[in-house]
């Protein structure tokens, strides 16, 4: 699964995209923040505040229910600013 | 079919409104909103950063959506990223239809829209080098929220 | 201060823009609305008629009011006079303020009331020879009274 | 006074403009339309439906009850198609 990230939750977690393997009890976008948040102090610091980070699973916009499997493009930043 | 671009290049408004014209006599009117880099509090550059794909994913859905629910004859959508100064433009919105109402209405619906649904970052570098990041704002939300169509 | 012109001679939306806008970073909205001939029916050509002197005075009697109901930085407005041909540019109104939301009423609210509030005259030329004035329409005067102020 | 027409009001008048001198009894729009329908069958014809027509003096817009007196400036039109 490639996870990427944006704007400060790239800045917190220090990487811009990962690849990872989540245990198979990962199984919706709330559950991989779970998982995510124990890899590293920047991992916890990104995600300390769940309801500050947006999703998007194979870049469509993704609610924490949404379900991710193996080979999803998983993203995560903070609300969009543009315009 | 309306036409997207992400791009760190600038844009020209006069070309943009050219090329939608061009050789047409069935147009009735032109809006456009094009939105630019302010200098607010000492601000030294914005720097503006997307998700390549999705950002062009979301942009033509935002703009197919406009060309479903009003009838234009085209539609432009250009939005910069990388690092621009003040007085830089951002963002072009280009929308063009047989009558005004269509064409004006089409343009904020597309402004608004991409204020909230399509994934740009801005981060704000000041001159004394402290640097943060944009937050979301809830007028936009609602700017955008008065565009829901009613269930 | 508004610019006003009323002239025979088209206008260049770049240019005008770039007018408003150059070495200033206050602007954070450019919008702009552009009216042009349509060639629907049959059209060969549209003739505006104006009144010297009342319409350049009641364009800018509504280009004031549009920056006194908004904080504007910059207001442009351009009609044109004389004979037009089908594609051809008519009329230009293009605000340029701080936020979005001001840029774009004002430009909604100028295009909407100079149909219904400015002296000029259209009369429609059709390949057959034949010619008409343009009625004017209710559904401008119903657009125009959305911008009325409440008592 | 001088008298402006515009439109097909100036085209059923005959005429852009005139100077007129109407009598001291005409002392309102509605009293200077009456008086110059009767100057020919074509202002006949420009003013044969008053509610067609838009006035205004000295280069604001008028209502029929609007004063006019000498040495104003009043025209007539249809109403106005800009934009």
């Amino acid at each position: 699964m490639k996870i990427l990230y944006f704007a400060w939750v790239r800045q917190k977690v220090g990487l811009a995209e990962e690849d990872v393997a989540p245990p198979d009890s990962v199984g919706d976008v709330a559950g991989l923040v779970a998982w995510l948040a124990g890899r590293s102090p920047g991992h916890a610091a990104a995600f300390a505040d769940p309801r500050q980070v947006r999703a998007a699973v194979n870049q469509d916009f993704a609610t924490p229910d949404q379900k991710v499997a193996a080979g999803d493009e998983v993203a995560f930043f903070p609300p969009v600013t543009g315009g | 079919m309306p036409t997207i671009r992400v791009q760190e290049a600038p844009f020209d408004l006069g070309a943009e409104s050219a090329a939608l014209t061009a050789g047409r006599t069935d147009i009735g009117g032109l809006a456009s909103f094009v939105g630019l880099c302010r200098a607010d509090d000492g601000l030294a550059a914005l720097v503006l950063e997307h998700y390549p794909g999705m950002t062009e994913r979301a942009l033509k859905k935002i703009a197919d959506e406009a060309w479903a629910r009003w009838p234009l004859t085209g539609c432009t959508v250009i939005h910069r990223v990388g690092r621009l100064v003040p007085g830089e433009p951002i963002v072009l919105v280009l929308t063009a239809s047989a009558h005004r109402a269509a064409a004006l209405e089409a343009c904020a619906f597309l402004i608004d829209w991409l204020k909230t649904s399509a994934p740009f970052w801005k981060r704000e570098e000041f001159a004394g080098g402290e640097s943060r990041w944009v937050e979301a704002k809830a007028t936009d939300d609602a700017a955008a929220a008065r565009w829901a169509k009613p269930a």
